[in-house]
């Protein structure tokens, strides 16, 4: 266990009061101290959003990419330095909407990267639009007459996809949050986490107090095993009355690091760009 | 009389039949023979049918570019000879199957030989197949021009390589002494262009593509992420085929943008990262080269251009997108283009890129195009060479660097060259904070005027410093030049066979050619055009990019344009006819 | 003795507070007043906390920016005195609470009157809430400078509409009431700016946006697709809230890339279609630009700038996408860029665009950026008329013209103008058939060169027509100048400000304003430049953009450049001050 | 039924010989002429490759957009105009890969479209790099060693993604492809078809005798019933062994066109764009 201090940083959070946002900088900041990891061997990228601003908040590495594009840049950097712990942060309409593309697609590599989805289920920064993860009839300036898409599922669309760790948190327990990153930051593969994130000042409808009564931990319920896929889909289909929280389904599938030759022998940065003469005169002579 | 080492062979069919792969292998069998060689390749978006074909110029010294005219067509279908036929030079020949259904009339009224051999017999008796007709085809041509055998065979052994004495390349061999044999009986008397072999060292036969993959390689870049697209596909398949001797990560990713973000993040964890695409490729990249200019990551992205607008002509060349590089994505920042004309600057390109950009921790474009992406062409290895690379990071923290701070590690320090020392991250003492948000200095977002102003500056001082890095314009031809042709990129072969060829006419003629176009060399150009009393501007394009951009930075007007946007690549021949008629006809 | 008409009042505080909100309403006051307004807002990239201001010029004439120097400073927090007390003039006012813990000093020792009053406690003994502190501030400025208490009722009254008379206006009149005339009684006689109403015919408050969204209204766009971005959220959302008056369709999608499609394919199904966006979603729509270009569908796209590169300053402005919008995508193609300076502009190019797009069957780009986007000004209705509006759709065919057709329907005709006719899919006999690859008059792809060239050609044709319906740039002021102001944009304002600065100290001094900025007028440019003897370029960029694109069109170098990149737009004052000191000082 | 020669049209196919693309442009064609449509109230709109060239084929409204970008425009047509028969077109590059992310948000939308995607797990125009449906493992010249990503399940992804409508068939049997592109067409709502589609030049493991010895009509299974989720669910998730074609999954609900208010008077396009001016002026007035 590292010292929590050392991810401390002195720079105040711009997120309004009362933010789910302040709950998950929190239990990020405590699983990395519980897996005694230090600023210098992680890594944060985020996308755009009021939820992307974490990286500034705590003291580690940090990348503010651009919006719906944390997963991208964290593959490339996890690629280029497997030996980083690398936690992409994305809102939920960078990560759902914009970014949708690339969470189908990270699925398919698992790389061993941890994905935390600030869900709010509106668009924060930009002052509350409709996001794709909105109830279907939610109103805002841009849905004056209630949204008419459904909301998108991100824990059936994760295991439809492929993803080998799927998980849901509520910004609203974070200690409950803290465990669940910390199995997901433990997990080898790609793992997304869910969390239901409170905005308090857009979001009227999904307050704390709704989700307060609808979030139950899947570990309290008899009988589950979240390496059952069969289970995992039936929670993963849950929602309105009742919402699952915890780990939802975890499965074990090579990483991509582990699948690409190169990395075999230590991260891809510590190669010098020399390449041995003999090597490039050889190749040379394939075009003779 | 016979005209020696100076004629053109051209190859057509359907997508599928072949006409590029055999066309390759004559190509690598003349650049053995030590000749000058320059083969195009041109094909149709479909995968078969349709019509291709493949050019092979071949002369006593070094060709840049094809020619109008042909001495020896290889039609593998009626169509070629039909499209191709007005191409044939009086005395030269159309090598057929006996079967092919032609009129021999056609070709004897102008002066052109039908040189009629049964090639699908000859195949199909010696080596049991007619797929091999195209060997039998070049065997003829070979055989018509005197081209000793012994080049043929060992094309064909390569090409077979591990089975080596294989009942393959046996066979094609066979094929190929049986046709050599008639063509050179039967017609070679009778023919007038004529192959001799120049013995040499040993030279290469390499297009753009494999020239800036190559130069990427020797840069040492280890990471290509990539989304296929004509014509930059075979530059990642030229690294995916030689990944493990390069230690090199190939990524086909989901889509473009996908692909240029990977290499960016790879980049920021400290490997020599690149992408290569096309426009409409390209054009899903634009956000993302924002966000290595303002995070200050290295980029390089290749551009091999092709006809546009949109999906447009997707196997057909041109040379439209430089002004969309020099200002794409939201906003201001410094970047790089290069916009090699040969396979040596390609290579060049291809090593050089990814010095500007971690030295200056900027996007950096490598503009090519189809034409010059599957080019061919015979060079001394010399020419690329190994010595002149130089391998420079720039202002890269080591570890031994970082142990020694005693400062909190500032990634976007304001300096007064604008480069700010770079720390990948990892190390305990530099811990890399960034952000696609003007910035402080230690990477947390700014909201107010001043440090947006000064890191704003601190920017765009550094494309000032790049501009002394950026490598002159070159000049070729007569110093006091009543004429200068004007050109960038792969229009350099063509250019330079013009110019040769209107020399050759009595004309004070010099040739401006911008490899390293921006930063802008604009002293360099003021020099240079100030002085001229006539300029054309040639580009294969139809606005003119390049005339554009040097009024923009010099006011100066180039009133002569020969430009071409058909999708084609120019040839010698046809530029210096429109600088005659269109030019030299009105001075 | 006592200003009258002429000064500026700013609100500030935390974002959440409401300075924007209220001062807004005070702006509408002023506006019923019958007097000139200008209303700016500046604010963070963060919801709640920080800093946000909020800044009205009032005047006897039409101002049409906002003004270095502030009579009236409404803090509604301690920041806001920290940042903006050194922008206070002698003579001027701070009215804060009597409880913000500010030293009185700081204050007089500049000549500026604290006035305070107990802000908190009036809202909350009369109003029964703190929040209406900032209708107690503003009534305050009202009592101290004499504006009569009926526009403040009046305002107050509007903004709880349905509720008239409701317990809520009530107190918010009672709150206003009393703070209203304390102001008046103990700060009113020895402040010495003063407002007199002006009675004129009502006029209407509006901002760019605004403008904009009520321009395409009136042109009968008829949708709007998008993804949330600022600052150009506000026209969709000015759009959604009246979609059923409109009867338009507003769709937010996933992502940009979408927004454009989804807009593209409704305009090729015959509907007037737009998006808008900021630099970042922008470049997300390059590639379907070209898309647009190609198939030739009218598309019409807001490009609303902000400080850049990349993320930059979200909330920032900025006019530095004038270049990437001119060459934005792959290859060549006609495209028309608006780039209003005004409300009355924007107005203008938002129903304008539409016409061009139609008719010539390209992409539009309406640039306009943060500060226009939400500044406001009172104008006279009359200045948006819609008598002036005019709604052409080109060429296209009617059902009764399709009906009427003998031969197959070509989507890609060949046309001397370049235009071909258009059909809607759904008649019998107009079968459309487009595509982004190069095609033939019918739609279907092409792979010769002859018919590229020529659908080349006819689309570029089009850009020669659009030229003629470019308006020409303004020029205002002497006609025989010695210094001619070259702007674009959003800089209008602060350039027309500037010039009567200028032009009151004697200098004979024009403005050339650019607001319809490619297919670029050249000759008009060059007509005006060419006589002038000073030119000065302004823009709210780096690299000045503008002065390159003339350059680049013209030859024509203008030496002197004002320019401003640190995210905020510029004064009169400003402008006026920097061309004395930076131009006027030096020749 | 309409007469199936109005679909002729004089341009013959670029495709190679024995390409599956020949046997889901007659199932087309078939599909349209059996449902009596005809080619002026029917528009296909394709992405880019060898499969999204087929609008060239056939006479009906066409447009060929851009590589993965048939969703968009095909939405936005159909929302102008939905009298139009409007049918999607992608290959698995295009539909799955690059334009993934409108396939995620189409399906929350659900507009009535037809959605075929020419699935020949490979990317066949730009010459035989692997796609995201190629099997894990797949040679290719991108892929030297094979790739590393596991395929993306269409199936799996269209249910958990919401569509209504999802089906499966197979170039090889036009027949039974006429009638799913039939039942999809019939649907209300976003009826996506994946096409199993033998590339005879490219891809030399999902051969038509591949597929042959693996397909199964969904229809004959005794008791299976599209409209059960539970048991479309297990049939998406089969593969190697035995896959399934057929209607897959079915589902009622609001289309999105019925639910977006200005089109119920009728399609968009036939609005003129001149405003009632009094409508105008009053709007004016606001601002005033
Ligand atoms: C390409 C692009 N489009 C749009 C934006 C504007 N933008 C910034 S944040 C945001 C949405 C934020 O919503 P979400 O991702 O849910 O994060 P939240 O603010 O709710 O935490 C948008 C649309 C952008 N920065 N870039
Ligand atoms: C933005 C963009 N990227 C890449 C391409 C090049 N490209 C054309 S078709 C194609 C892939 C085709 O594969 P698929 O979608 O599976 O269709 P198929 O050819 O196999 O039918 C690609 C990558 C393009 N046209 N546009
Ligand atoms: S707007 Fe919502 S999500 Fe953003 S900081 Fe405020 S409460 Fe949090
Ligand atoms: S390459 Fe494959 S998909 Fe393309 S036409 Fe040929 S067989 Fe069909
Ligand atoms: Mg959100
Ligand atoms: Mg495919």
């Amino acid at each position: 266990m590292s010292d929590l201090k050392l991810f401390n940083i002195d720079e105040k959070p711009t997120w309004c009061p009362g933010c789910g946002d302040f709950g998950i900088l929190a239990a990020i900041k405590q699983a990395f101290s519980q897996l005694d990891l230090q600023p210098h061997n992680t890594m944060l990228v985020s996308g755009i959003g009021c939820g992307s601003k974490l990286p500034y908040y705590m003291k580690a590495n940090g990348f503010d990419a651009l919006h719906g594009r944390a997963l991208p840049v964290a593959t490339g950097i996890k690629l280029a330095n497997h030996e980083l712990n690398v936690m992409a942060i994305s809102g939920d309409g960078d990560g759902y909407g914009i970014g949708g593309n690339h969470l189908m697609h990270v699925m398919r590599r698992n790389p061993n990267l941890t994905h935390i989805i600030e869900n709010n289920q509106v668009y924060g920064l930009t002052k509350g639009q409709y996001s794709p993860t909105s109830d279907r009839g939610y109103i805002s300036s841009t849905s004056p007459e209630g949204s008419i898409e459904i909301m998108v599922n991100p824990m059936a669309v994760a295991l439809a996809g492929g993803a080998t760790f799927v998980g849901r948190g509520f910004a609203g327990d974070p200690k409950h949050l803290t465990q669940l990153i910390m199995k997901a930051i433990q997990h080898k593969g790609y793992a997304l986490v869910d969390v239901l994130q409170p905005c308090v000042t857009y979001n009227k409808i999904n307050t704390y107090d709704w989700y307060k009564e609808r979030v139950y931990k899947v570990d309290d319920e008899e009988g589950f095993d979240s390496i059952d896929f069969g289970q995992a889909w039936a929670k993963a289909r849950e929602w309105d009355e009742r919402i699952p929280i915890g780990v939802i389904y975890q499965e074990d599938r090579p990483t991509y690091e582990e699948q690409v030759e190169e990395l075999q022998k230590g991260p891809l940065m510590r190669w010098s760009p020399e390449r041995p003469r003999d090597v490039l005169e050889a190749i040379k002579l394939e075009f003779v | 009389m016979a005209v020696v080492n100076d004629m053109t062979f051209k190859m057509g069919g359907e997508a599928g039949q072949g006409a590029d792969t055999s066309g390759h292998g004559f190509a690598k069998a003349l650049t053995r023979a030590g000749l000058g060689v320059y083969g195009l390749q041109d094909y149709m978006s479909r995968i078969r049918g349709g019509h291709n074909f493949f050019q092979i110029r071949v002369s006593d010294r070094d060709v840049q570019a094809t020619s109008d005219a042909v001495h020896v067509l290889m039609p593998l279908d009626l169509e070629t000879v039909h499209e191709h036929l007005n191409e044939v030079v009086p005395g030269g020949a159309v090598i057929m199957d006996s079967r092919l259904k032609v009129d021999d009339g056609l070709l004897t009224s102008r002066g052109v030989k039908p040189v009629r051999i049964p090639l699908t017999e000859i195949a199909q008796r010696e080596g049991g197949n007619k797929i091999m007709m195209n060997t039998a085809s070049l065997s003829v041509a070979a055989g018509i021009s005197g081209l000793p055998f012994e080049y043929i065979e060992q094309v064909i052994l390569d090409n077979f390589g591990s089975r080596k004495g294989s009942k393959i390349a046996d066979a094609n061999i066979a094929v190929a002494r049986a046709a050599y044999d008639e063509g050179a009986r039967e017609f070679g008397p009778d023919f007038d262009f004529k192959l001799e072999p120049r013995p040499t060292k040993p030279r290469m036969l390499i297009n753009g593509n494999q020239a800036i993959a190559f130069g990427a390689a020797v840069a040492g870049c280890r990471w290509i992420s990539m989304y296929p697209m004509t014509p930059a596909t075979t530059i990642t398949e030229w690294l995916a085929a030689h990944h493990r001797k390069l230690g090199i990560v190939v990524k086909e990713c989901e889509d473009e943008i996908t692909a240029v973000l990977m290499a960016i993040g790879a980049a920021h964890a400290g490997v020599r990262a690149m992408t290569a695409t096309s426009g409409g490729g390209l054009s899903l990249m634009v956000e993302a080269v924002g966000l290595s200019a303002m995070t200050e990551t290295p980029l390089v992205v290749v551009d091999a251009q092709r006809a546009g607008p949109s999906t447009g002509l997707p196997t057909r060349t041109e040379q439209s997108d430089l002004q969309f590089v020099m200002h794409l994505s939201q906003g201001e920042f410094p970047r790089v283009v290069l916009t090699p004309g040969t396979v040596e600057e390609c290579f060049q390109a291809g090593w050089r890129a990814f010095n500007f950009a971690e030295k200056y921790q900027i996007p950096v474009f490598i503009l090519t195009d189809m034409n010059q992406s599957s080019a061919i062409r015979a060079i001394d290895p010399d020419r690329l060479s190994l010595d002149e690379v130089t391998i420079d990071r720039g202002e890269l923290l080591t570890d031994v660097d970082l142990d020694a701070m005693t400062e909190e590690y500032l990634r976007h320090k304001l300096t007064p060259s604008g480069v700010s020392p770079r720390a990948l991250p990892g190390h305990p003492k530099g811990i890399v904070l960034t952000t696609s948000d003007e910035h402080y200095e230690d990477g947390q977002a700014v909201e107010e005027a001043e440090m947006r102003v000064l890191q704003m500056e601190k920017r765009m001082r550094k494309l000032d410093l790049a501009a002394q890095d950026i490598r002159a314009p070159l000049v070729e031809g007569a110093a006091d030049a009543d004429l200068t042709l004007v050109a960038w990129g792969s229009t350099y072969g063509p250019v330079h066979e013009a110019r040769l060829l209107l020399a050759a006419e009595g004309l004070k003629v010099n040739h401006l050619h911008y490899h390293e176009v921006w930063p802008f060399p604009t002293a360099r150009t003021e020099q240079i055009l100030r002085n001229s009393r006539h300029i054309v501007d040639i580009e294969n394009n139809y606005t003119g990019q390049l005339a554009l951009v040097i009024k923009m930075m010099t006011g100066i007007d180039i009133a002569h344009r020969v430009l071409k946007y058909s999708g084609r690549p120019f040839t010698g021949d046809e530029i210096a006819r429109k600088v005659r008629e269109g030019v030299l006809a009105h001075v």
